[in-house]
């Protein structure tokens, strides 16, 4: 029995994907509202069983445990998957795939709770491709539109090479330490040439999931082409999921080569940051302009990485709670603007004030937790990496990091300008609301307005981390 | 507290009450019952005075045969430091109780004449209420215990002044006058300030009493250092002692920052009385006065700077004044060249036995003339308010038509002169007695000095009430009881006010000396005198060619000398062209081009084309994407390298 | 030298020449029969190694299996024996620098590391062994992975089926009964 | 008819609520000083703590002393004031006056709070509802102003921050807090970056040169309300902050790095002094004069005598006050003659009187005339600074006390050409003078500004044992190297 | 019995890996990009057996690691075909250089 509940996750998903197929054959998904309200209910159910008193351990010869801290990293990505199913209801209704769509995603799911879970290099293989190769096929998912094809081409071609890449690091460090469950690598670990290069590949392909610059290039095109479901995914769970799986693997995978990889995470987070924002400035397409934003993101995110010390991994899942409810929002106005006016143009969201007051002030809040503003949990969020960034005494880091903190800021600030003090150019109608999107956004806002004030998710972080 | 101190506290605080009430209260009291009501409190402040003038003088004053000063009234309003502090109260000693008297005699003059001179004027209970403050400043400068004190109520009789001067705000060259004169004298107060802070750090504190005491005692710790030679050969006492007196300078017209003073004429003519004539430009003879154990035991060097200054600018503006046509100019003039007589009279003099007549000179003259320069102001005032006209070529023949103003500007007119035995006879004459004592030279400069005041101001008189009558006046010495009354008021006191004993009353040491009073050394200057009264009578009693000839002859230094010897001229040049074009300019221009253009804004730049830059690395294609991405790598793992090795 | 290491030797000129045609080739149609020599070369040195069953996987999998699927997907897209478009020559260039001094960093770092080989006794590489051993979940047991791979083969396929059909239907296969845990 | 209702409504609570913040400050000030006179010697009364997040040691921790009791005060006034001057905003109502409600919070925060986070939280807190107030209800370049504003006010805020990590460092990850971390000390090499870092980070909200150019653009584009916010009280956050974080924390930095603030403080004075005097526009003016004025409070934080820094206080709340005034004045005239330009101006006085009073009044404040609390903190600030003997000192002060002649020029010609003289614009005969809301603002700004300027001893023993502290401290600093 | 150099196994490998890489960015031709990326996948796979076979026969993670890759690759190649065939009809080209609608 306990090994059952130290599944509960998988389980759970397993089992809804297997409902999906039983649904397929008996042509459920034809009625749509039913359909789409039961998976919103099933997904709350599934966050909620979550949260469920939890046994932690290892199992199956060590390529599978848990701990605290793992529970509740995918809690919060249950969060997230419960949170753009409703925030993309709009578009599955129109949608002829939406029972693949939740297959697939669920799928993908699957692949980051076993990533997560991994106790095992190969199983961090299988995750990682179990989530990508899902999702290069939701990319895809709008069949008629140019752009999703190429989204999905980009995507998979990118990730099939970036895989190979890691797959030959792994290949050599098989070689160094002679077997790659996570124990026998931490008890194996010596830093010498050949492992820092088998290290340097499998760093990068973890990069590239998290879009790490120079890995990151992919990024905005994927984003741009994929339906507003899919990015949402992309850059909320996968994401987020990697910068958890990350953790893990630098600190303590690779916590034996500290000293090495300090500086390149230092130097990779000063160019994600700077190379992001500094393509966001040109941005005018919403999905891209958060795509790259996503990229300075993680660039911040690796500041409290180079922090390396629990301050550095609670203050990164932190952000990652938060990141998640920003994106989540700003994604579903973004598509709600896209579904009524069809232009994922940020010049569309000019006046959006004055003609959807709800949906400017949901975003106005997303966007002020990616910049960091207070009161909203984005700024503590940013803080407390920068706080644990300091503790590798990387000055030079953090001025980066102050630099860019304006430079991000002033991204954002275009977008509230655009809705808050620009005229119009065409009046935006009234958008559609939904009570689903709306139960999202509300959700995410309210999250993201007192999560500041309730220290006790911090510190309930804070305890795990130090497990 | 004591009736005379309650009494010296109720003579600062009425006016102040005065500007409060008419201030608050300025729409809703009719014009009249406002300026009653300021003239009565000024009345009731001169009756005060006399009060405790009368105790001081001849009660408590005196001690041990001296008159020392006394303190009615201290309080610490701003503390700095343990030893620093301003104190605000009143001091009650001989120059400070002979102001007293100058000012709330001739405020209530003004006052009073102002009911009439200014009837009908929109903004007459504003008029008063600008009146009642600038009395009050002057009372609290006059009253100061402190050095700091004084500053504070200096500025608040400039910004009076400032407003009073632009009484007419909507004329421009009133506007303009109006900011000269705060701008020249807030330059001069730059200096007293400086002055201040370096006598504040030498001497350890702002109270004059003890700073005079630390500063004059022999053998005192603070003047130790304090009397080095510092720079330019004087020492650092005496630097900060001229830079005090720059500020007086500024106050009272010394050249070159007199600039202010003719303009401040663009005021309404008792304002020009008041504060122009009588008694704000003599607060630099004052300060002088009030520092002067300092000035004269420690740091005598700089008096004789002073003295030398004086001299020059009473020469210099007694011969601007010869060829002014405005009236209200050359009364200017005049007046800067009388208190120029004051500033050089305290310069001359010393402090040792018999050898400070030169101080109490000073401020006798400085009493004699507030009487018969305000005198000259409000005839002046009277006669502009009949034709409506500041020049003098619109004058003349006004004997029948204004007897009253005639007679009384004849009095005034004689006492500047020196003419015996009017008032500004004995205090000229102690002053030149002095000057011959110590210095021959100021003492010739004053002796010229003293015949051309004699001419300048015949000029005026034959000018206006002589010479060729003019035909068209309008007022007739109508509804003129107030200015009438005041006239005639002060001519008491242009007649006879040489009269008083002064020496007894008031000297450097504080015991009476005599002023010594020779029949025979008044014989050059008197004559000087009558000569200029002469010559004016020459080429202004009748309508004439005379005076023109004797400008052609003159030629180009009559050019310059009308033309204010060419100082305003040059100020205008220095801050319009130099500061406004050289500092004020590029400033401006510094900031939005350099520190915002390039620093701020080309930061923005900057990042813009750092987007633009790296622009070609999202190409849209994959390969490329692959290409950074092994790039990437590669160049990781050679960092990586080179951290391991 | 003896026989083993010629036909590696031999085994391993193939692998290459035959990868570097299959990268170098104009026609698709013959690059992909390059590469179908490459991968049963390699295959060729998984027997010569005694891993009879990952030959055997190569075999199946790659050449019965991903080899057909493209040389399907290549008449699907293109005729064959079409000349494929010149390569752009600024990108050869940098790929060329990129491999060239990627390939001498990987091959001097190999070369020059000192392998450790473990003394413990080893363990035949048979069917029964890997099979045990994939459906254990005692130690060195691999039954999670094998799980979790089927969900992921499902899902591909599922993704495939959607994308490449035109029409929505999707009807599941047999394997759903793999994912029961 | 119902909506001007509601607007009529959100006006009344805001106005309720900012007079309660008067009446709330003022009481706080009689227990403060009762206490005070009690013997309490606490540095910080009223100190109260919550848990915030416990593992990084952030407390919500408060405490009052003089001179944030003098900035509350301050701030409470010009907040009454920025809430009545805004009394015939009609667009967005709720949104306008939901954000001033937001500023002035932050500003309370900033000011009471002891920890430093929570002083960031607030500092930054207050960052965007100015780029909204100007971007929203501003005009001219409302735009650029609003973002250049929000983006050097961000960088100055992250100089802030990573001086304010560096400080919970050198405490060993213990505490935020101002009390403790006071009592450590911190080697010579990290006061030295960590001085650098703040005062320089809360040097931009102070507008101090040369990261002043947010001011005259910000300003000129903001509303009025915004304006006196931004002038009044912003500005002050950073003086706060460059006095109890950057120089009262890092004392052995102070001491030597002073002189580089010295030096950008006088160049400020004078430079903003005459750049002020080319500006034709009444914002611009009193834009770059208040950059102008906040570099005497720099100037005396730098100049680290206690005279110094009492008379820098003094500035701190004199300049609110005044500058607050200043705006309020030149945003009643802008609302009625729609220019601001000098010379487009003209005869104010004849047609608005009370306006162009209250005009003349910030005028003579801002030129230190006596009386008025400008005079005070200038002085203050002179005799403090006088105080540090050495030439280099002493011809900074010079040079500053050289500025009130540039001042009085500025302003004069800022009254003679659009206050005094005669209306030029027939338009102009039409204008009406203050509603009794304006006519409440300014005389609470002019009472508020005569206190300190009649009685000072009552500000500077509000505030003495504090300065006292804070020198204390930078005499008695042990350098550790 | 004499057995080859491990090294020259792993340079074998690498040359592999390297050819694929080089393909990988050199093809123009979607379907070729993915035989590059066949190429990489099977170089690491020798590494594997190689390191199996020669430094630790005790286990059989090499092995086992090999046959997933296989069967991921099948995986990813079905699914990147599928993708294929589907840009083929939007674009009628299966060009990467024509498929870039989306940059900068």
């Amino acid at each position: 029995m306990d090994n059952v509940l130290l599944f509960r996750f998988e389980i759970i998903i397993a089992a809804l994907i297997l409902m999906l197929l039983v649904m397929s054959l008996r042509d459920f998904n034809t009625k749509v509202t039913a359909f789409l309200g039961t998976m919103n209910v099933l997904l709350l159910v599934n966050f909620l069983i979550g949260w469920l008193p939890m046994y932690t351990g290892s199992y199956f010869s060590g390529f599978f445990r848990t701990t605290d801290l793992i529970v509740f990293e995918k809690n919060i990505l249950n969060l997230g998957i419960l949170l753009i199913s409703l925030t993309s209801y709009q578009w599955l209704k129109k949608s002829e795939h939406r029972l693949e769509f939740y297959f697939l995603m669920l799928s993908s799911i699957m692949g980051v709770f076993v990533m997560l879970s991994s106790g095992h290099i190969l199983m961090l293989y299988l995750g990682v491709e179990m989530s990508t190769i899902p999702i290069a096929a939701m990319s895809n998912f709008n069949l008629d539109e140019k752009r999703s094809s190429e989204a999905g081409l980009k995507l998979i071609l990118s990730s099939a090479f970036s895989t190979g890449i890691m797959l030959f690091g792994i290949s050599l460090l098989y070689g160094a330490v002679g077997n790659l469950s996570f124990d026998s690598v931490i008890a194996n670990l010596h830093p010498d040439m050949l492992t820092l290069f088998a290290f340097t590949f499998i760093l990068a392909g973890f990069a590239f999931k998290m879009s790490i610059v120079p890995f990151h290039l992919w990024t905005a095109d994927v984003y741009e082409g994929s339906p507003i479901a899919v990015t949402n995914f992309l850059s909320v769970i996968s994401k987020g999921s990697v910068v958890f799986v990350f953790l893990t693997i630098l600190y303590q995978l690779f916590g034996g080569l500290k000293d090495e990889w300090l500086y390149a995470i230092s130097i990779l987070s000063i160019l994600s940051m700077t190379v992001g924002n500094l393509f966001a400035l040109r941005q005018q397409n919403a999905k891209r302009f958060l795509a790259f934003s996503s990229i300075a993101q993680v660039g911040f995110v690796l500041v409290g990485v180079a922090g390396a010390s629990v301050m550095g991994s609670t203050s990164v899942v932190y952000f990652i709670l938060i990141y998640l409810l920003s994106n989540i929002a700003a994604f579903g106005v973004i598509g709600a603007m896209a579904d009524s006016t069809g232009s994922e143009s940020l010049q569309s969201f000019k006046g959006l004030y004055k003609s959807n007051p709800f949906y400017a002030l949901f975003m106005v809040v997303a966007l002020f937790s990616l910049a960091g503003v207070p009161p909203v949990a984005g700024f503590f969020g940013k803080l407390f990496l920068l706080t644990a960034g300091m503790n590798s005494k990387l000055y030079v880091l953090l001025g980066f990091a102050g630099v860019n903190l304006v430079l991000s800021l002033y991204n954002y600030l275009r977008v509230v300008k655009y809705m808050f003090i620009d005229e119009a150019v065409t009046t935006v109608p009234p958008l559609q609301r939904n009570r689903q999107l709306t139960i999202a956004l509300v959700t995410c806002t309210i999250g993201l307005l007192i999560i500041g004030f309730i220290p006790a998710i911090y510190q309930y972080i804070d305890q795990i981390c130090r497990m | 507290m004591n009736s005379y101190e309650l009494s010296s506290l109720l003579i600062v605080a009425l006016p102040l009450m005065s500007f409060a009430f008419l201030v608050l209260l300025s729409k809703q009291l009719k014009p009249r019952v406002a300026g009653i009501i300021g003239t009565l409190t000024l009345a009731t402040t001169a009756i005060l005075t006399f009060y405790v003038a009368a105790g001081y003088f001849f009660g408590f004053g005196m001690e041990n045969g001296a008159y020392v000063h006394h303190i009615a009234l201290q309080f610490q309003w701003l503390k700095f430091s343990d030893n620093l502090s301003i104190d605000l109260g009143i001091v009650l000693d001989p120059i400070s109780v002979a102001l007293l008297i100058v000012i709330t005699v001739v405020s209530t003059m003004v006052h009073l004449y102002s009911l009439n001179y200014m009837h009908g004027e929109e903004y007459f209970a504003r008029y008063y209420a600008y009146l009642s403050l600038f009395t009050f400043s002057m009372l609290g400068l006059v009253m100061a215990v402190n050095i700091f004190q004084m500053y504070i109520f200096w500025e608040l009789v400039g910004v009076s002044s400032f407003l009073l001067i632009g009484f007419y705000f909507t004329k421009p060259s009133a506007i303009a006058a109006a900011k000269k004169a705060f701008i020249v004298t807030r330059f001069a107060d730059l200096g007293f300030l400086i002055g201040i802070l370096i006598l504040s750090h030498g001497a350890k504190t702002l109270d004059f009493f003890v700073m005079i005491q630390r500063l004059t005692q022999a053998g005192s710790p603070y003047l130790a250092h304090f009397t080095a030679t510092s720079f330019l050969g004087l020492s650092t006492l005496s630097w900060a002692l001229l830079l005090v007196f720059a500020g007086g300078a500024g106050k009272s017209a010394m050249f070159p920052l007199h600039i202010w003073l003719p303009d401040a004429m663009e005021g309404p003519t008792p304002v020009s009385a008041l504060i122009h004539a009588a008694t704000m430009v003599v607060a630099g003879v004052y300060l002088v006065a009030r520092l002067f154990p300092i000035f004269a035991i420690s740091a005598p060097d700089a008096l004789l700077i002073i003295a030398y200054i004086g001299a020059f600018t009473a020469l210099f503006a007694a011969v601007i004044a010869c060829t002014q046509t405005d009236i209200k100019r050359v009364l200017a003039y005049s007046t800067i060249s009388q208190i120029a007589y004051m500033m050089f009279a305290l310069g001359v003099s010393g402090w040792g036995e018999g050898q400070t007549e030169g101080f109490t000179a000073s401020i006798f003259h400085l009493f004699t003339h507030a009487f018969f320069k305000a005198l000259l102001f409000l005839g002046a005032g009277a006669i502009i308010h009949a034709i409506n006209s500041n020049e003098m070529k619109d004058m003349g023949g006004l004997r029948k038509a204004l007897p009253i103003t005639h007679i009384t500007f004849l009095v005034a007119c004689l006492s500047i002169s020196g003419i015996p035995p009017f008032s500004g006879f004995f205090s000229k004459e102690a002053i030149l007695s002095a000057a011959s004592h110590s210095n021959m030279l100021v003492y010739y400069v004053g002796l010229f000095t003293s015949g051309l005041t004699a001419f300048y101001m015949f000029r005026l008189y034959f000018r206006i009430f002589w010479y060729k009558p003019v035909q068209d006046h309008h007022n007739h010495e109508k509804h003129t009881w107030a200015m009438n009354s005041a006239l005639l008021v002060l001519v008491l006191g242009a007649a006879f006010a040489g009269l008083i004993p002064f020496g007894s009353f008031v000297s450097a040491t504080g015991s009476p000396i005599i002023l010594p009073f020779n029949p025979s050394f008044s014989v050059v200057p008197v004559s000087f005198g009558l000569i200029g009264i002469f010559l004016a009578y020459f080429f202004f009693s009748k309508e004439s060619d005379r005076a023109d000839k004797t400008v052609a002859y003159f030629g180009g230094f009559y050019r310059a000398a009308y033309h204010k010897f060419y100082i305003d001229e040059i100020y205008l040049f220095i801050t319009k062209k130099v500061i406004f074009n050289l500092i004020g300019r590029p400033a401006a221009w510094f900031d939005r081009t350099v520190v915002n253009g390039i620093l701020i804004n080309g930061t923005a730049v900057v990042t813009e084309a750092g987007s633009e830059a790296i622009k070609p690395m999202q190409s849209g294609k994959v390969q490329s994407y692959a290409m950074f991405f092994l790039g990437g790598v590669l160049l990781l793992v050679a960092l990586l390298f080179i951290q391991f090795m | 030298m003896n026989a083993s290491t010629v036909i590696f030797y031999v085994l391993g000129s193939l692998v290459l020449i035959f990868g570097a045609m299959t990268v170098f080739s104009q026609k698709i149609f013959r690059a992909a029969v390059y590469l179908l020599f490459s991968l049963i070369s390699v295959a060729g040195l998984y027997l010569l190694w005694d891993m009879d069953f990952i030959a055997a996987l190569q075999i199946i999998i790659y050449v019965g299996g991903i080899v057909v699927l493209i040389i399907f997907s290549i008449f699907l897209t293109q005729r064959s024996g079409e000349k494929l478009p010149p390569p752009i020559k600024k990108r050869l260039v940098w790929s060329g620098i990129l491999t060239i001094s990627g390939l001498g960093l990987t091959s001097w770092i190999v070369y020059n590391y000192l392998f450790s080989a473990s003394t413990l006794p080893g363990v035949e590489p048979t069917v029964h062994n890997i099979g045990e051993q994939m459906l254990s979940y005692s130690k060195y047991g691999y039954v999670f992975p094998f799980e979790v791979i089927n969900i992921l083969l499902l899902a591909a396929l599922v993704g495939s089926i959607v994308i490449a059909m035109k029409k929505k239907e999707i009807k599941p296969t047999d394997e759903t009964t793999h994912i029961t845990k | 008819m119902i909506v001007a209702k509601k607007e009529l409504l959100i006006k009344s609570i805001a106005l309720a609520g900012s007079s309660l913040q008067l009446v709330i400050s003022v009481i706080i000030t009689v227990l403060y000083v009762q206490l005070r006179q009690t013997g309490t010697t606490d540095q910080f009364l009223f100190q109260s703590s919550y848990v915030w997040f416990a593992p990084l040691k952030i407390y919500f921790s408060s405490g009052i002393d003089g001179i944030s009791l003098a900035m509350i005060l301050m701030t409470a006034l010009v907040v009454l004031a920025g809430v009545l001057v805004s009394w015939k905003i009609n667009k967005q109502v709720k949104e306008f006056f939901f954000l001033l409600i937001v500023l002035s919070l932050s500003a309370y925060g900033f000011f009471i709070t002891t920890n430093l986070f929570v002083m960031f939280f607030f500092l930054e807190l207050a960052v965007i509802p100015k780029f909204l107030l100007i971007g929203m209800w501003g005009s001219g370049r409302k735009e650029y102003s609003s973002m250049k504003l929000a983006l050097m006010l961000m960088a100055g805020s992250a100089l802030v921050f990573l001086g304010m990590i560096g400080l919970f460092y050198a405490s060993g990850m213990q505490s935020w807090d101002i009390q403790d971390i006071a009592k450590l000390n911190i080697p010579i090499a990290t006061q030295r970056v960590l001085y650098l870092l703040l005062f320089t980070g809360f040097g931009v909200f102070t507008a101090m040169f040369p990261f002043h150019t947010w001011a005259p653009d910000g300003h000129s584009s903001a509303p009025t309300a915004a304006s006196m916010f931004l002038a009044g009280i912003s500005m002050k956050l950073g003086a706060y902050g460059c006095l109890r974080v950057a120089t009262y924390l890092l004392p052995g930095a102070a001491q030597e790095l002073s002189w580089i603030f010295i030096i950008l403080a006088s160049i400020a004075i004078i430079y903003g002094a005459f750049a002020t005097m080319m500006q034709k526009d009444l914002k611009y003016m009193n834009a770059y004069s208040s950059v102008s004025h906040v570099g005497f409070i720099i100037l005396g934080i730098a100049m680290l005598t206690k005279v110094a820094i009492t008379g820098a206080v003094m500035q701190m709340v004199s300049h609110g006050i005044m500058t607050a005034l200043f705006f309020a004045a030149i945003g009643m005239i802008y609302d009625r003659a729609h220019t601001r330009q000098a010379n487009e101006l003209g005869g104010m006085l004849k047609q608005i009187p009370f306006i162009g009073t209250a005009f003349i009044i910030s005028g003579l404040t801002s030129l230190g005339l006596p009386g008025f609390s400008g005079f005070v903190s200038e002085m203050t600030v002179f005799v403090g600074s006088w105080e540090r003997a050495g030439i280099f000192y002493r011809g900074a002060t010079i040079l500053a006390a050289a500025s009130i002649v540039v001042t009085a020029v500025y302003i004069l010609r800022a009254i003679g050409f659009a206050i005094w003289g005669n209306i030029t614009n027939k338009e102009f005969l039409k204008l009406k003078d203050a509603t009794w809301s304006e006519r409440t603002a300014t005389v609470l700004l002019v009472v508020g500004i005569l206190i300190i300027g009649l009685a000072p001893f009552l500000f500077v023993h509000l505030i003495n044992l504090d300065t006292t502290t804070i020198y204390q401290k930078l005499i008695s600093n042990v350098l550790v190297h | 019995m004499e057995q080859v150099p491990l090294s020259h196994i792993l340079i074998l490998s690498s040359a592999l890996f390297f050819l694929g890489i080089y393909g990988f960015f050199s093809r123009r031709n979607m379907i070729t990009m993915l035989m590059s990326i066949e190429l990489i996948l099977n170089s690491a796979n020798i590494n594997f057996i190689a390191f199996n076979k020669y430094l630790f026969p005790h286990q059989l993670e090499g092995v086992f690691f090999t046959m997933f890759i296989i069967v991921v690759a099948a995986a990813e190649v079905s699914l990147s075909i599928a993708i294929i065939i589907n840009l083929y009809r939007r674009f009628n080209t299966i060009d990467i250089e024509d498929t870039t609608t989306m940059k900068y």
